[in-house]
């Protein structure tokens, strides 16, 4: 039983929170997310080539840094404590991880285009009808000779608007919420009969609807055997919501101390509002719930080397965690602000944004607690 | 005990919905419903409409323009405003500075400003809260000194910043609480001023909030000439108007009506929603069951708010059991717009503001959902914060 | 719209708190549960003769003043106040709603009898193996010649040590949970074939399994239509929720009073507790409670009258504040007692048992949430 | 980062398991089932056999009998003798009193009373409550007098009274806390005492717990005769001493194992409880997510005590932090008694104590679960309250 990082790890981690420090503020990030592209090449640049941390989590055999799923977890959070929106999450945790677990043609050059920084990858799963379910498909991957011929629409496609391909996925075959018949594309977005529409989000990230009119696929396009990719998903989902409660955890520790640190200044009644008792219970409260997301985040990754029905339930398990104290810290943080909490102008409302997106990301709490319930419990009546 | 509507209160429900479906103006609610930034105009027809008719100040003494209702006409008004989605008349001159100023106002004070604040002429702002004082009110710092002017009138030259001054962008007028007396007790030195805001020396400087809406503002004084005749009550006593008006209105403060309708909007929303299975989200075991918990506190805070309105029709004010209304009225809020945000799944990311409308990204319904969450935490921490009506309740009603 | 309590009903509380006050102390109390027959059947000679409130309920017409709801809501809140263990829910509000809404040929002379405290009534509906499903019976009362032989076991009768005669539930048909088919009887407990195993309850109530073995039963010993019973039942179950959750108002008042007192005296580092900022909202969300439920008793008791929807619906909705109010009242008034709260010689504690029980008393908040969503939502997918 | 057991410990679990398989009394275990009153000659019974094995004081230096066990190894065993149901090692004596002993206790003091601890001989209770001081320790008013006795001994004349003496109605000896300088500040005028239970002037009165049990005392001391070589450290120094005994023995505070074997219970008894639709109850939708939630928490917490034990094991000892143990611990054992109780449906009312088994009056799983839930209300007041203990960690953790 070993909770402690090793010192490359460690260094890991110093790495990315000092190039951050000096080029990831508050003001540094509202001004690359108020023009053109709305995100800043020159950071993604920095992590490939200054830092060298795009290939932390890749086998050393594919020039990666041999690093694995605590490497994603180190990054993410420090990449959650200043809020950035570069597409690390679905380029390294969620490309990487297909690349990785799935066989494909392309996938040993892809890798190499990761760590180069050159190839951006977003994730295309969600559809407009299906919640968070993840079977839910209308897109269609009709055969076509040796390659594929692709129809659909994605909703809501996080990095879209940056990524240089898609991953894709679709029914090779199946009725819309089967199991069965499921595959995964990845598609390069210059692709003819892709298009997309790109909007912000409400926390100054950027998506895409995404739309595929008869886009023909070659083969090689496919990760994974066809028709029977919903294990690989669940697996990369898993991986992708590890990753996000290791963000998480980077925003609740600065809605935490934050908020420590704001009431121990701000003077009421003649005295800092820390001083009042129901505050600092609060506070205790949000401390709770963050060292508890913390413990979830460390569970959860350790057991994405378990198999499947362990590893689907400690994600899960963690996710219902993670998303009830982002709402749990998020609300409070904003309340011991009082009216400076839901300005623009402070840091504290952006990372209670963040949060409360990361509440609903690759599926809510309720949605976890019933995969939770199936895993642990059986299904119901 | 009954729940029961006298026949005179059926026939005036009858008549405030007839008139709402009449007179609601049409390009109002389209501009509404498309989630467009409202203009001081849009916001000023309804209100000189309803004064019009007469309707404009219920609660105001009849002999100023008030409508002499019945706290249950009133209630019913306000039931019948929420269940049209109509836009509320704006309350900083209505029902915040007018009782005031009918209270504590000289003859000519009440001539001079209550026409315009009844008929939507003038729009006023409130100055009270300043950067170090929010639920400190009384610290405030904004000082007014008396000078005797060139033209030999006296006058108050007032400095300092005012904050959190909501809609104040669009304001003709506003009432200020000021410092006159730097020496004394925080709260016995303080007076309140009537100032137009086109004096020279005012700046309004636009708040962003959250969500990216502009409601808010910094107002800051700089030299700014106020003439004696503008302070209402004695000099240095302001703060017995800031209490009473703090006291005034306290109905309608549960918000019980608009949580009614933003309830139904709910449930009509989770019947169009999908749930995981595929089946509507109404009928997804885990958010209905948070739909009918919701409606239940609400149903307990509407007879919590009967019970109040009861005792005030029979003579007992509203005392500062009232607090539990906005304690429990702005949670209610609060989750219905985490609800509803939580129906919106993947369609409550977007940030498309007006630009949304029939964009066909996600269901309309979902049209910035999230913006109303995170405007929404704002109830819980304005006009004294729940924490500080807790405060109140244990020190009032507990005697603690 | 009117909130008020007529002269009567002032009077009728005032008789009641003031007896009460006088013969119903903790410690008077406590030595009437010590010792055999473990309740008081002086006091209830009082409340028929001395205070003449058992008739306060009734018509007119059958002996009783002419009150009704609000008559049984004052006296259960008052009944709650001082934890009154007599049984003025089985008897009158029970007992007596059965007598008035449901046809049956002994009724008028019943009445007179529960009137003159001489009938005292336990209502026998729940089985082992239902739950709070009052569908759900397996006793049966089987046709015979122009009469019914019953046989069955009902559970956890409250009451039913004290009582002089039963109402019972039972299957004159249909199958274990259907709605048709359910008949009700009046059963006198000194019938052949009835047996009991009397025991006290955690609130100091007792209670009975009671046994029905082949219990002859004349035609006129059946309350309202044969294999109809349904609707009756739910409808004086209805009024029972209203009156426990006026008692429990009652009941909720004395811990949230005795929690203020008690915090205002008992000091710690030198000042009272109770300027405990934390303490004091606790107290103030204790309170908030106490006023929602009173609301909510209000609600329901008004709306007995009306159609059976709507009733149904008030009744569970009250209900779920009323135990929702329960658990947060009674622990936290335990909670801010300390030591003191979990001792047997202070009041607190047995007000916190009483307030457990009605949590779950004719169902749990989960079976009222249930209850209410089928009325409010409709039928579920 | 990996949760990985290396081979010794799991050979340790196994050695663990099998003892306690084999050993465990089974009369005991036949009274733990029928939901007796244990008697002394019970609880000691399994301590006795504890010592014979060597494992009844496994935090001990191993000089003085303990184990020597890493922190995992310390885990294994809680996490056995939960699986396995067994009595814990009462803590008074081993856990509580021990520690103080051989920190602070002279080399004659703990040869006279480690052994009859460590053994199991002596029934040890705790005299640090009063009535007026709750958790105000500090507070306290039992006073010490110095006199020499006739003897020509020292001797301390104490007179006071101490409540919530767990166990106390069994005890031979116990250790107090007594006033020696009523005029030094309250913490500076403390001595630690340990008294002989069977002293004349000592008098032990049952208080009744609110599910009628009788675990606590109050203990009356009216002149009692204490040797001065009784005292532990310097004499007004008593409060070093009670201050390290609150820093002991932490680990386990959380009770993760003795939880996970509750959970256990609570779904199999909800697999044989029917819901309202006749379905089991482990079915039911919404009991089913209590039971998920529950389970849940449970899992945070039990990492959240891991990550402290691996602290532990680096070196870094257990801070403050070890709070969040026990107001989580806590939280979800009263959570776990109240869900039981709900499960128990009508049989949750019957109070039928140890007739109840077998008596046929509703199922053996219900037996007893109120009582259960009322005593465990205690675990969030005892200890250090809950909100004691969010006090201490605003303090001691987040610096305010």
């Amino acid at each position: 039983m070993d909770f402690s990082f090793t010192e490359e790890q460690s260094m890991l981690r110093d790495t990315i929170a000092s190039y951050l420090a000096d080029n990831y503020s508050f003001d540094q990030r509202r001004a690359g997310l108020g023009r053109e592209p709305f995100w800043r090449p020159n950071v993604w640049s920095a992590f490939a080539d200054e830092l060298g941390i795009l290939g932390a989590a890749f086998p050393e055999a594919q020039g990666g840094l041999g690093g694995g799923y605590t490497e994603n977890m180190v990054v993410m959070e420090e990449l959650g404590k200043a809020l950035v929106v570069e597409p690390y999450l679905g380029t390294v945790v969620i490309g990487g991880g297909f690349l990785k677990h799935g066989a494909s043609a392309g996938a040993e050059e892809m890798i190499g285009q990761i760590i180069a920084g050159k190839a951006i990858l977003a994730f295309a799963y969600a559809e407009p009808q299906g919640r968070y379910n993840i079977r839910d498909l209308k897109t269609t991957a009709r055969k076509e000779g040796t390659g594929y011929v692709l129809n659909g629409h994605k909703a809501v496609v996080t990095g879209a608007p940056y990524a240089t391909h898609l991953i894709v996925t679709a029914r090779t075959g199946g009725g819309q919420r089967e199991a069965g018949g499921i595959s995964v594309f990845i598609v390069p977005k210059s692709a003819k009969g892709v298009t997309t529409r790109d909007y912000p989000t409400v926390d100054g990230f950027r998506a895409s609807e995404v739309y595929f009119e008869n886009v023909a696929l070659g083969a090689e396009a496919r990760i994974g055997g066809e028709g029977e990719a919903l294990p690989l998903v669940e697996k990369v989902m898993d991986e992708a919501i590890a990753a996000t409660c290791a963000e998480a955890c980077g925003v609740l520790r600065r809605l935490q101390e934050g908020t420590v640190e704001y009431t121990k200044q701000r003077k009421q009644f003649g005295v800092p509002i820390s001083s009042f008792q129901v505050l600092q219970h609060r506070m205790v409260d949000m401390f709770i719930q963050l060292e508890q997301s913390i413990s979830m985040t460390y569970m959860a990754t350790i057991r994405l080397s378990d198999g499947d029905a362990e590893r689907a339930k400690a994600a899960s398990a963690a996710k219902v965690q993670i998303g009830k104290a982002c709402k749990f810290v998020g609300q409070n943080a904003v309340q011991l602000h009082g009216g400076m909490g839901v300005t623009d102008e402070m840091a504290i409302g952006h990372y209670f944004k963040r949060a409360t997106m990361i509440e609903g990301l690759f599926g809510s709490t309720d949605h976890h607690l019933a995969r939770y319930e199936v895993l642990s419990l059986g299904t119901a009546a | 005990m009954n729940l029961d509507f006298p026949p005179e209160d059926t026939a005036f429900r009858d008549e405030v919905r007839t008139f709402l479906a009449e007179n609601y103006p049409r390009d109002l609610r389209e501009k509404q419903e498309r989630g467009e930034t409202l203009s001081k105009e849009d916001y000023l027809s309804w209100h000189r409409i309803l004064a019009k008719k007469g309707w404009s100040a219920p609660s105001w003494p009849v002999e100023l323009g008030g409508t002499g209702w019945t706290p249950t006409q009133k209630y019913i008004w306000s039931e019948e405003q929420a269940r049209a989605d109509t836009l509320g008349v704006l309350p900083f001159g209505v029902s915040m500075l007018a009782p005031v100023l009918y209270t504590f106002g000289t003859e000519e004070q009440k001539q001079r400003f209550l026409p315009g604040i009844r008929d939507g002429i003038d729009w006023w702002c409130q100055g009270y809260s300043e950067p170090g004082s929010g639920s400190d009110l009384a610290s405030l710092k904004t000082r007014a000194e008396r000078i005797t002017g060139d033209d030999g009138k006296e006058y108050y030259v007032v400095n300092g910043q005012k904050t959190w001054t909501t809609l104040g962008q669009h304001a003709d007028w506003g009432f200020f609480l000021v410092r006159t007396d730097p020496d004394a007790k925080p709260q016995a030195g303080i007076s309140f001023l009537l100032i137009d805001m086109k004096s020279p020396g005012i700046a309004v400087r636009r708040i962003t909030t959250l969500e990216g809406g502009h409601e808010v503002n910094d107002v800051f004084l700089d030299n700014v000439k106020v003439p004696v005749e503008n302070r209402i009550f004695h000099e240095n006593q302001g703060w017995t108007c800031a209490k009473a008006l703090l006291a005034h209105e306290r109905s309608g403060i549960a918000g019980v009506a608009r949580s009614k309708r933003g309830l139904e909007r709910l449930r009509q929303m989770a019947s169009n929603e999908m749930s995981d299975d595929g089946g509507t989200l109404i009928q997804d075991a885990f958010f209905r069951r948070k739909v009918a918990e919701l409606e239940i506190d609400l149903t307990a805070l509407e007879f919590t708010e009967l019970r109040t309105l009861a005792g005030e029709s029979s003579g007992k004010g509203p005392g500062p059991e009232s607090s539990i209304l906005k304690i429990k009225g702005t949670e209610i809020q609060q989750r219905l717009q985490d609800l509803a945000l939580e129906a919106a799944g993947h369609y409550g990311a977007p940030f498309l503001g007006e630009a949304g409308h029939n964009s066909g990204i996600g269901p309309q319904h979902s049209l910035d959902l999230a913006g109303d969450y995170f405007n929404g935490r704002k109830t819980s921490i304005y006009g004294g914060s729940n924490e500080i009506q807790r405060n109140i309740i244990s020190k009032m009603v507990l005697g603690i």
